[in-house]
């Protein structure tokens, strides 16, 4: 098994991905899922930070302008998120995201 | 040569009025009051500012504004004066503020004043732009602070009157534009010089067709119904009584002063210049309806019990004297002989006649206002009797406003009147003739006013009526002033057209 | 391959692993921080020095203040940031979700034939990076400023306390 | 003193700012308006006095001064000023009449609310009147002729809180406007067709013989002469203004304004304009003279009118009661010879009748004024009598007045002027009727004066107010003895032996010899009506005021004809009143009904059409929007049930949908 | 380490990176970087540390002078007996921290309580890499510089949530909130301020930026980007917002014995305690040095003429300047209240920061005005500058009438 710096980097974000995604899974408190989601997202963009260093373009600098913009839009998430868990427990005075079903159909 | 913008600042100021007052907070009513007045007599200062500039020898449009607007269509933004504009802006100048003044007690001044302001630098526009895109902003841009102005400060009829108003006169508007819409088609300028000489040399009936195509009589119609309808052309003038009655007495001030005259202004300014052929050849059936605007105007006045009502048919019979000069004179345009001199005489009364009639027609309006203000808005003929006794002033007042309205010589009204009748005859005898009748008709109706609502005892609703204080009368005292003035010494007036007037008369040589 | 992209892989995975496992939540805040930290080290491994500033101060001083702010708005009155740890209904779904995705991620990069380039990444400035916003990308860029903007308002209005009137306590 | 033509404008000036001073004078400035009033128009006759005296240097000339109003085309349109001879005597006759009668009337008005107003008013008559005779132009004539009736209309109906008086008011400016109309287009024609409207104009003038030349020689309608058709217009204006049949009947109307009203316009200045219009205008009417074949004569029609007039004016005078009705009537009378004069181509006698009419008229209708003053408002003369004794200065002025219209022989002017007149009728080549209705009219006027004085002065007082009647004071009778001397010797100016007047006006004129006959038939005709007056009213005096008229009792049907002035008024308010009103309505209706109606179908239809779109847009095609709209809602619900809330669950599909797609894609790349 | 090649400069101006080349010029090739970053490290450590001693005394007698008594005056040197105005205050007082008792409360997080400070510690000395302290003194030339300045800078607020919250103390963790909000509201405004800086000087780099100052007018007048309106503008919002990032007065509601007790460091004491004072200068320091770096012209000298001084000189001046003004704004205003005090960032600093932000793209693009528009420009610019201020400033002044107290 010949793994390439790109393998393990590809290895590493998807490590990080599990992490996210078991965590997200399987906590019941909003922020931790929020989190886990963010991990997630992280993970991602060591996907693209490493296709755009070991990719046969590093000059254009493609990768760094979508990480970028990922980030900004990761904050606004970010902040969304957490108002909606602070709304959340101001209506239902816990965060438990099982409870949060009024809107179930 | 840089100088001020004056005409711009013609049409602008009294809207920067409008938008002051309904954008800043609201301040005492007395403020409202002064910074109106103030914005409305914008018009005045910059119209005698325009009096010392202007050279009246000079026939082509002065104080011109041209600036490139929309590429695309070739639309500028032309403003230009010659004496014709000079004369309706100066009326404007002058009435405006009266019928501002005329409002002061109106409820929600503030907002009155905005309309009326907004109204006045439309009207103002209309009477500058030498584009018809503008112009016809202008020109649809006077029809809403109208319709407000009536609907919201209107007597009890003011719904069903202003929406009658705005529909029938957008209604004309629509053939309006659509005949520009062809126009522009056809000869790709807006510019109503550019038009004029495209009309003049026949180059514009050829690009629509040719002469007596069905195309061009199509436009030629759109255009001419237009503008009927706002002058008001007989029979078209079914909204101006009720339009005119309803509005408050401001309003109907201005409306019968500056707006009507914006129909007979696009008369000469558009329609004569860009048709002229087409005019001749409507001319004596276009001569009939002005004589049935004459005729059936003034009786029609005589059976109003409205005073309002009354005032305003007559404003029909008198419009409808520069409708048929103007007529006579494209009907006849071409002839030989004496010909000249009798256009000359004809356009120059219709001029004078325009602004006479804004004078006294607003001054009529002015005293039937008080005549319902006092009595807690009645305004029928038999609610009145021997006002004279109780207030001499008002009624010497409202005299010489009756007697310039019926033409009386040594008032203004008679020298327009005069040159009409005495250019028509010359052109088409059997019309003046006939018109005479209207001169008669007009005194009756006139007289019988008077003498029921000025004369005989202290009835109906006159016990009480307070005579006119001074202050009251500012407003009504230029106007009468300059009846005099004007009636004794029209070259005031007359000096100012003349000569465009005789440069007019002079392109009608045979072709 | 270096040692250092192996020790930040490892301390980003561990902590991240940890701070989804811990049940003090404030701690797993903070270990989170730290994993974020780690990344940017990823990134300034890489060579992307401008992002791994930015994910600092995004992500450390910005997302992680605010997540703490929530946890202690959010905060159960009795218990200190402590919650129930997973319970095993969860769990064990969790796991095989997380796992089998490990798997197929895992299997699949594996089994991929990369190429990488050959040549040793060009430096890529903040200036280059700063043109390439504004010029190719000035319409990304401006959206995702109007998207911050929306969604910071948007976070003000749902997290605001309501008005007097509105049911805010359904005891 | 020297009045040259240019400095004409004062005389008419000076009322004007007398006028001005009066409007703008608070209401109390009594002292102040009447005393302006007076002043400027004593320094009106001095100036007129001059300006005779400067006419009258070279009769024949007619000095002019012409200036531009303003620009009209190429030139200006331009008024003038003219002094002849005709005007000259004409100013003086008006401006000293209006002085004494304005001197009157600071007595007579003296407790009047609005004597102020009167003052000012009286001012602007004189000014236009004066303004009417100094015009060198049609154009400027008629506008003073229109501010004459101005000033008429607005004393007629001085006492306007009386209906009959603003009623009286508005017929009067309304009748004359009739005429107006004439003259107005009869003007635009003559300046339409001459290119100027002033009378002298070195060669250019209407009057002057190439322009007339011209317009003779052009035909227009009926072969008429385009000069016999403007004359004729022309004359519209002079027959309204001067009260001729048919447009009379508001004279004695205008009767409803103050005496020296009256006296002044409906006497002896105003009423006369007419026919100093057409003395001044004469050469326009007797230019068709010269086509022999003309079908018509301007003149002619003329003299038809006048002669009518004089005898209608007789006859109705007969039958009134009313003081100044009686007065009114005369005075269309006269008029009626003037015109008669005129017609006959006399001019210069109309003028000479016009002049000594307007003194004993004028002192004829002032002491009435007196009679009324004194006897407390009563004009009825029924009511009046036996005024003799108290109101001596008066009746004997009167009497003075009264032989003159009468046409007493020798001592007074009346009788000069009139056998002027009479002799010109005899000489008219065309026809001897007009002659007939004078001669008619002289016993008529012989018979209605006597009556009057009889019923007034003579036998008792009848009435409340006649029995307390006083003499007025003497800032009323002073100007009565001045128009009674005035009256009784002004026909000395013209008589067949010393025709000074008639010569100065027309130096072509020539007396014709052998009029003495005609002199004596109507010094035997008016014998004959004083004494017929005589036998019926001063024999056996009236005793009361609700006994029957001698004459009533002898033609009850015809008395009550002529009380109803033969009808003319109820045949006008029946033909011209009902045209109006109907004219007017069918307007109203056509205007409410056919073009009000278009616009509303007009509307109508729009509405119309908005329904039709409505009903279709609401039931079909909403329609099929619903039933879509309902099926989707159905969808919807039933798919929302798959929502369970559960966001973990959610989570996990999508990450076991993921394994599950990547799996296959993964196992598809291998294969 | 700079852009200038060492031998190109004077000795006195290269003198310190000489000595460091002297150091370790006995080490292999492959170890002497390390070695280099260590002595730096090391060097700005000695320094700085030194610095905040002299500080904490320097303020106690600024205080005390403007206050109008003597300060610390009674400290003798050790061993010596020597009393040289207090100068050997500081000692004691380090003594005195280094032999007091660590103190952790029952129930904290005793991992946390003791992360805390370090963290801080460690953050605020982070920031001290990118600062040009002279012409050839740059321990990092970062590309990316000031970003790195301020992510460095903005984790510094996790260790202060630390140890608010790993105290258990209630106090604490509304302290730790508190100073939370009061340094997230206050870095927004400290980052806009100095995003002119960065959009005229088209880097991000703190050499550069420097570089670009080192011009003069006229020959005399210093172009530093604090003689421009934009720059005055936003040098003074840099320095109130440095002024509250650092917790200082009149914004040091955190740790106000009146407000608070002592914020989040209650629960403090000994070397913890003195580590946290540690920091807090450092960061005071840190700003200082970066708002001279940025606005004042670096180590520029004002006039061509004092060049000769060495760079790393005219930098200690200006950063010992700024701070004095530190201490004196300490001693003369009054401390705001928790709304004005928020109300001032975001009514106040952040809109007037986002206009400055026009005006110097305004500068930018008018940099060709000569003439007349020269004047022109300035006339603009400093409309731009000052209307708002006096706009925003007339409705901040009416805001900061009586606060009504919802609950009390």
């Amino acid at each position: 098994m010949n793994l390439s710096p790109l393998h393990l980097c590809l290895l590493f974000s998807s490590a990080l991905f599990c992490v996210g995604l078991i965590g997200a899974l399987s906590r019941g408190n909003s922020i931790l899922v929020l989190l886990g989601v963010e991990l997630m997202l992280n993970a991602g963009n060591i996907n693209l930070i490493a296709f755009w260093r070991f990719g046969p373009a590093p000059a254009e600098g493609t990768g760094v302008l979508f990480v970028l913009f990922a980030i900004a839009i990761a904050a606004a998430e970010a902040a969304v998120g957490l108002a909606l868990v602070i709304a959340v427990h101001r209506h239902q005075r816990n965060i438990r995201l099982q409870e949060a079903n009024h809107l179930r159909g | 040569m840089s100088r001020l913008p004056l005409l711009s600042l013609l049409v602008f100021l009294p809207w920067f009025g409008a938008a002051a007052l309904a954008l800043l907070p609201r301040l005492s009513e007395a403020a409202h009051r002064r910074f109106a007045l103030a914005a409305s007599l914008s018009t005045l200062a910059v119209a005698l500012a325009l009096l010392r500039g202007f050279d009246p020898a000079r026939t082509a449009p002065q104080f011109v504004e041209k600036h490139a607007w929309i590429g695309a269509l070739n639309v500028n933004y032309h403003l230009g004066l010659d004496g014709l504009s000079l004369i309706l802006v100066l009326l404007t100048g002058l009435v405006a503020p009266a019928a501002l003044g005329a409002s002061f007690r109106s409820g929600e001044f503030r907002g009155f004043a905005a309309f009326f302001l907004t109204l006045q630098g439309a009207a103002l526009g209309v009477f500058l732009a030498l584009d018809f895109f503008h112009w016809f902003i202008f020109w649809e841009l006077s029809l809403i602070p109208a319709y407000f102005l009536i609907k919201i400060w209107g007597g009890p009829g003011a719904t069903r009157a202003a929406y009658q108003f705005v529909i029938y006169t957008i209604g004309g508007s629509a053939f309006l534009l659509l005949g520009f819409a062809s126009l522009f088609s056809a000869a790709g300028t807006f510019d109503f010089q550019q038009l004029a000489q495209l009309g003049a040399d026949g180059s514009l009936a050829r690009k629509l067709g040719g002469d007596g195509s069905w195309w061009l009589q199509a436009v030629f119609l759109g255009v001419l119904l237009g503008l009927a309808v706002k002058v008001p052309l007989w029979p078209f003038h079914t909204w101006l009584p009720p339009a005119y009655a309803e509005a408050p007495t401001g309003a109907s001030m201005f409306l019968t002063a500056v707006m009507s005259k914006m129909g007979v202004y696009g008369f000469l300014r558009i329609l004569w210049p860009i048709f002229p052929r087409e005019l001749q050849a409507a001319a004596p059936w276009l001569m009939v309806l002005a004589l049935g605007g004459v005729l059936l105007g003034a009786w029609g006045a005589m059976r109003q019990t409205d005073l309002k009502r009354m005032v305003a048919y007559s404003s029909v019979n008198h419009l409808s004297y520069c409708l048929l000069a103007l007529f006579a004179v494209a009907h006849a345009s071409g002839k030989s002989g004496a010909f000249s001199e009798a256009a000359t005489a004809a356009l120059s009364g219709t001029l004078l006649q325009m602004f006479n009639h804004g004078l006294s027609a607003a001054a009529l309006f002015f005293c039937v206002g008080v005549l319902e203000e006092r009595s807690g808005n009645r305004r029928g003929v038999d609610d009145f009797g021997g006002v004279r006794t109780v207030a001499p002033l008002f009624a010497a007042l409202t005299g010489v406003a009756m007697f310039s309205s019926l033409g009386l010589p040594g008032l203004n009204g008679f020298v327009g009147e005069f040159l009409i009748f005495r250019g028509v005859f010359g052109l088409a005898p059997w019309a003046a003739a006939i018109a005479a009748l209207g001169l008669l008709a007009t005194a009756i109706f006139l007289l019988t006013f008077w003498q029921r609502v000025f004369h005989g005892p202290v009835v109906g609703a006159t016990p009480g009526f307070k005579d006119l204080t001074l202050a009251e009368a500012v407003p009504l005292l230029p106007a009468t002033a300059l009846m005099v003035i004007l009636g004794v010494y029209p070259q005031l007036l007359a000096g100012l057209i003349n000569p465009l007037v005789t440069a007019w008369a002079g392109q009608l040589t045979p072709p | 391959m270096s040692l250092a992209f192996l020790l930040i892989a490892f301390l980003t995975v561990a902590t991240a692993a940890v701070a989804m496992a811990l049940r003090n939540l404030v701690r797993s805040a903070l270990l989170l921080g730290a994993s974020w930290a780690g990344v940017a080290a990823f990134y300034l491994w890489a060579g992307a020095e401008f992002l791994a500033f930015a994910q600092v101060l995004v992500y450390v001083g910005a997302i992680s203040m605010v997540v703490l702010f929530a946890v202690l708005l959010t905060r159960p009155s009795r218990d200190e940031g402590a919650v129930s740890p997973a319970s095993a209904g969860r769990l064990l779904p969790a796991l095989i979700a997380g796992g089998s995705v490990l798997g197929v991620l895992v299997g699949a990069i594996v089994g991929s034939p990369l190429r990488t380039a050959a040549k040793p990444p060009l430096a890529f400035t903040v200036r280059e990076l700063g043109l390439q916003l504004m010029g190719p990308h000035a319409a990304s860029l401006v959206v995702v400023g109007a998207l911050l903007t929306v969604a910071l308002l948007g976070a003000v209005v749902i997290a605001a306390p309501g008005r007097p009137g509105d049911r805010e306590d359904p005891r | 003193m020297r009045v040259p033509a240019h400095l004409l404008w004062l005389i008419p000036a000076l009322p004007l700012l007398a006028a001005g001073i009066g409007a703008f004078a608070p209401r109390t400035a009594r002292r102040t308006t009447a005393g302006s009033a007076i002043a400027a128009m004593a320094i009106s006759f001095l100036l007129s006095c001059g300006a005779l005296v400067t006419a009258l240097r070279d009769p024949a000339v007619h000095a002019v001064h012409n200036f531009a109003w303003f620009d009209l085309g190429h030139g200006a349109l331009r008024l003038g000023w003219l002094l002849d001879p005709l005007t000259a005597l004409m100013g003086v006759m008006v401006t000293l009449v209006g002085l004494l009668i304005f001197i009157f009337s600071a007595g007579y008005m003296a407790e009047d609310a609005n004597f102020k107003q009167f003052f000012c008013f009286l001012s602007l008559f004189g000014a236009a009147m004066l303004g009417l005779l100094v015009a060198n132009s049609l154009l400027l004539l008629f506008i003073c002729w229109e501010l004459v009736g101005l000033a008429s209309y607005l004393l007629i109906g001085f006492w306007f809180h009386q209906p009959s008086a603003a009623a009286a008011a508005k017929k009067a400016f309304i009748t004359t406007r009739i005429g107006d109309l004439g003259l107005l287009v009869g003007l635009l024609w003559l300046y339409d067709a001459t290119g100027s409207l002033l009378f002298f104009d070195g060669g250019e003038g209407v009057l002057e013989a190439g322009p007339l030349a011209a317009l003779s020689a052009q035909t227009t309608v009926g072969g008429l002469a385009v000069s016999t058709a403007i004359g004729l217009l022309i004359f519209c204006g002079a027959a309204g203004k001067s009260g001729q049949f048919p447009l009379h009947v508001w004279l004695p109307d205008a009767m409803e304004g103050p005496t020296p009203v009256s006296a002044l316009i409906h006497a002896a200045t105003m009423v006369a304009a007419g026919v100093f219009l057409i003395a001044r205008v004469y050469p326009l009417l007797a230019a068709d003279l010269t086509l022999p074949s003309a079908p018509l004569h301007a003149l002619s029609v003329v003299a038809t009118i006048g002669a009518i007039t004089a005898l209608l004016g007789a006859v109705i005078a007969v039958g009134q009661n009313d003081i100044k009705r009686i007065l009114a009537f005369s005075t269309v009378s006269q008029l009626g010879y003037m015109m008669l004069a005129l017609g006959v181509g006399s001019w210069v006698t109309a003028i000479f009748h016009l002049l000594t009419h307007a003194f004993f008229k004028a002192l004829l209708f002032l002491g009435a004024g007196s009679v009324i003053h004194a006897a407390h408002h009563e004009q009825d003369i029924r009511r009046l009598g036996g005024l003799r004794a108290p109101l001596r200065v008066t009746f004997a002025t009167f009497a003075v007045g009264m032989m003159a219209l009468a046409g007493v022989p020798f001592l007074f002017s009346g009788f000069w002027s009139k056998e002027a007149i009479l002799h010109a009728a005899h000489g008219w080549s065309v026809s001897q009727l007009p002659f007939a209705a004078g001669l008619i009219a002289v016993v008529l006027t012989a018979f209605y004066t006597t009556r009057l004085v009889a019923e007034v002065f003579l036998g008792t007082p009848r009435g409340e107010g006649a029995a307390r009647a006083q003499e007025s004071p003497a800032v009323m009778t002073v100007p009565l003895v001045l128009l009674a001397v005035c009256a009784a010797l002004l026909g000395f100016i013209g008589t067949p032996w010393w025709p000074w007047l008639q010569r100065t006006l027309d130096p072509t004129f020539a007396t014709e010899p052998g009029g003495f006959g005609l002199m004596a038939v109507s010094i035997v005709l008016v014998a004959t009506g004083l004494g017929a007056g005589w036998a019926l009213y001063a024999r056996i005096p009236r005793s009361s005021a609700g006994e029957a008229d001698p004459v009533e009792r002898r033609a009850p049907r015809l008395f009550a004809a002529l009380a109803d002035r033969l009808g003319f008024d109820e045949l006008y308010a029946a033909t011209v009143g009902r045209l109006n009103a109907w004219t007017a309505a069918f307007a109203d209706a056509l205007d409410r009904r056919v073009w009000d109606g278009t616009v509303r179908l007009l509307a109508g239809l729009g509405l119309f059409t908005g329904q039709v779109t409505r009903e279709t847009d609401e039931n079909l095609i909403n329609g099929g929007f619903d039933a879509a709209s309902g099926g989707l809602r159905s969808g919807g619900r039933a798919y929302s049930r798959g929502q369970s809330g559960d966001t973990h669950s959610y989570l996990r599909y999508i990450a076991i949908g993921f394994t599950l797609i990547a799996l296959a894609v993964l196992l598809g790349v291998r294969r | 380490m700079s852009a200038h090649p060492a031998n190109a400069l004077p000795l006195l101006e290269r003198l310190p990176v000489a000595l460091r080349d002297a150091c370790t010029s006995w080490l292999p090739e492959s170890w002497r970087w390390l070695a280099n970053s260590l002595l730096s490290i090391v060097a700005i450590f000695v320094v700085f540390a030194t610095l905040f001693a002299l500080l904490t005394l320097a303020e106690r007698k600024i205080l005390g002078r403007v206050q109008n008594r003597p300060g610390p005056n009674r400290a003798p040197l050790p061993f010596l007996g020597i009393r040289t105005y207090g100068l050997a205050q500081p000692l004691a007082d380090g003594i005195k921290m280094l032999t007091k008792e660590d103190i952790v409360p029952r129930g904290a997080d005793r991992v946390l309580h003791f992360l805390a400070p370090v963290a801080l510690l460690a953050f605020s000395i982070l920031t001290f890499a990118v600062i040009p302290y002279g012409r050839a003194l740059l321990p990092v030339e970062l590309d990316a510089a000031v970003l790195y300045f301020f992510a460095a800078g903005a984790a510094t607020e996790l260790a202060i949530f630390m140890a608010g919250w790993a105290s258990r103390n209630k106090y604490s963790l509304l302290a730790a909130m508190r100073a939370l909000a009061q340094l997230i509201s206050y870095e927004l405004p400290l980052l806009l301020s100095i995003v002119p800086v960065v959009l005229v000087a088209g880097s991000l780099s703190t050499s550069e930026i420097v570089e670009q100052q080192g011009t003069w007018l006229f020959g005399v007048f210093p172009q530093w980007h604090v003689f421009t309106p934009w720059g005055f503008a936003g040098f003074l919002i840099f320095f109130v917002a440095a002024l509250a990032e650092s917790n200082r007065s009149p914004f040091d509601l955190p740790e106000a014995e009146s407000e608070l007790i002592a914020g989040h460091l209650t629960e403090y004491s000994g070397f913890k305690y003195a580590l946290f004072f540690m920091a807090e200068y450092f960061g005071m320091c840190a700003l200082s040095g970066m708002g001279v770096t940025l606005f004042l012209g670096g180590w520029q000298a004002p006039i061509p003429a004092l060049a000769f001084i060495p760079s790393y000189g005219w930098f200690a001046a200006k950063l010992l300047a700024l701070l004095f003004v530190f201490m004196w704004i300490r001693a003369t205003f009054p401390r705001l209240r928790i709304d004005q005090l928020t109300r001032l960032a975001w009514k106040f600093l952040v809109p007037l920061a986002l206009v400055n932000l026009f005006t110097a793209a305004f500068w930018v693009l008018s940099s060709g005005w000569a003439g007349p528009l020269a004047f022109a420009r300035w006339l603009v610019a400093g409309t731009l500058v000052l209307g708002p201020f006096l706009v925003l400033g007339r409705r901040l002044s009416a805001g900061l009438g009586p606060r009504t107290y919802r609950y009390a």
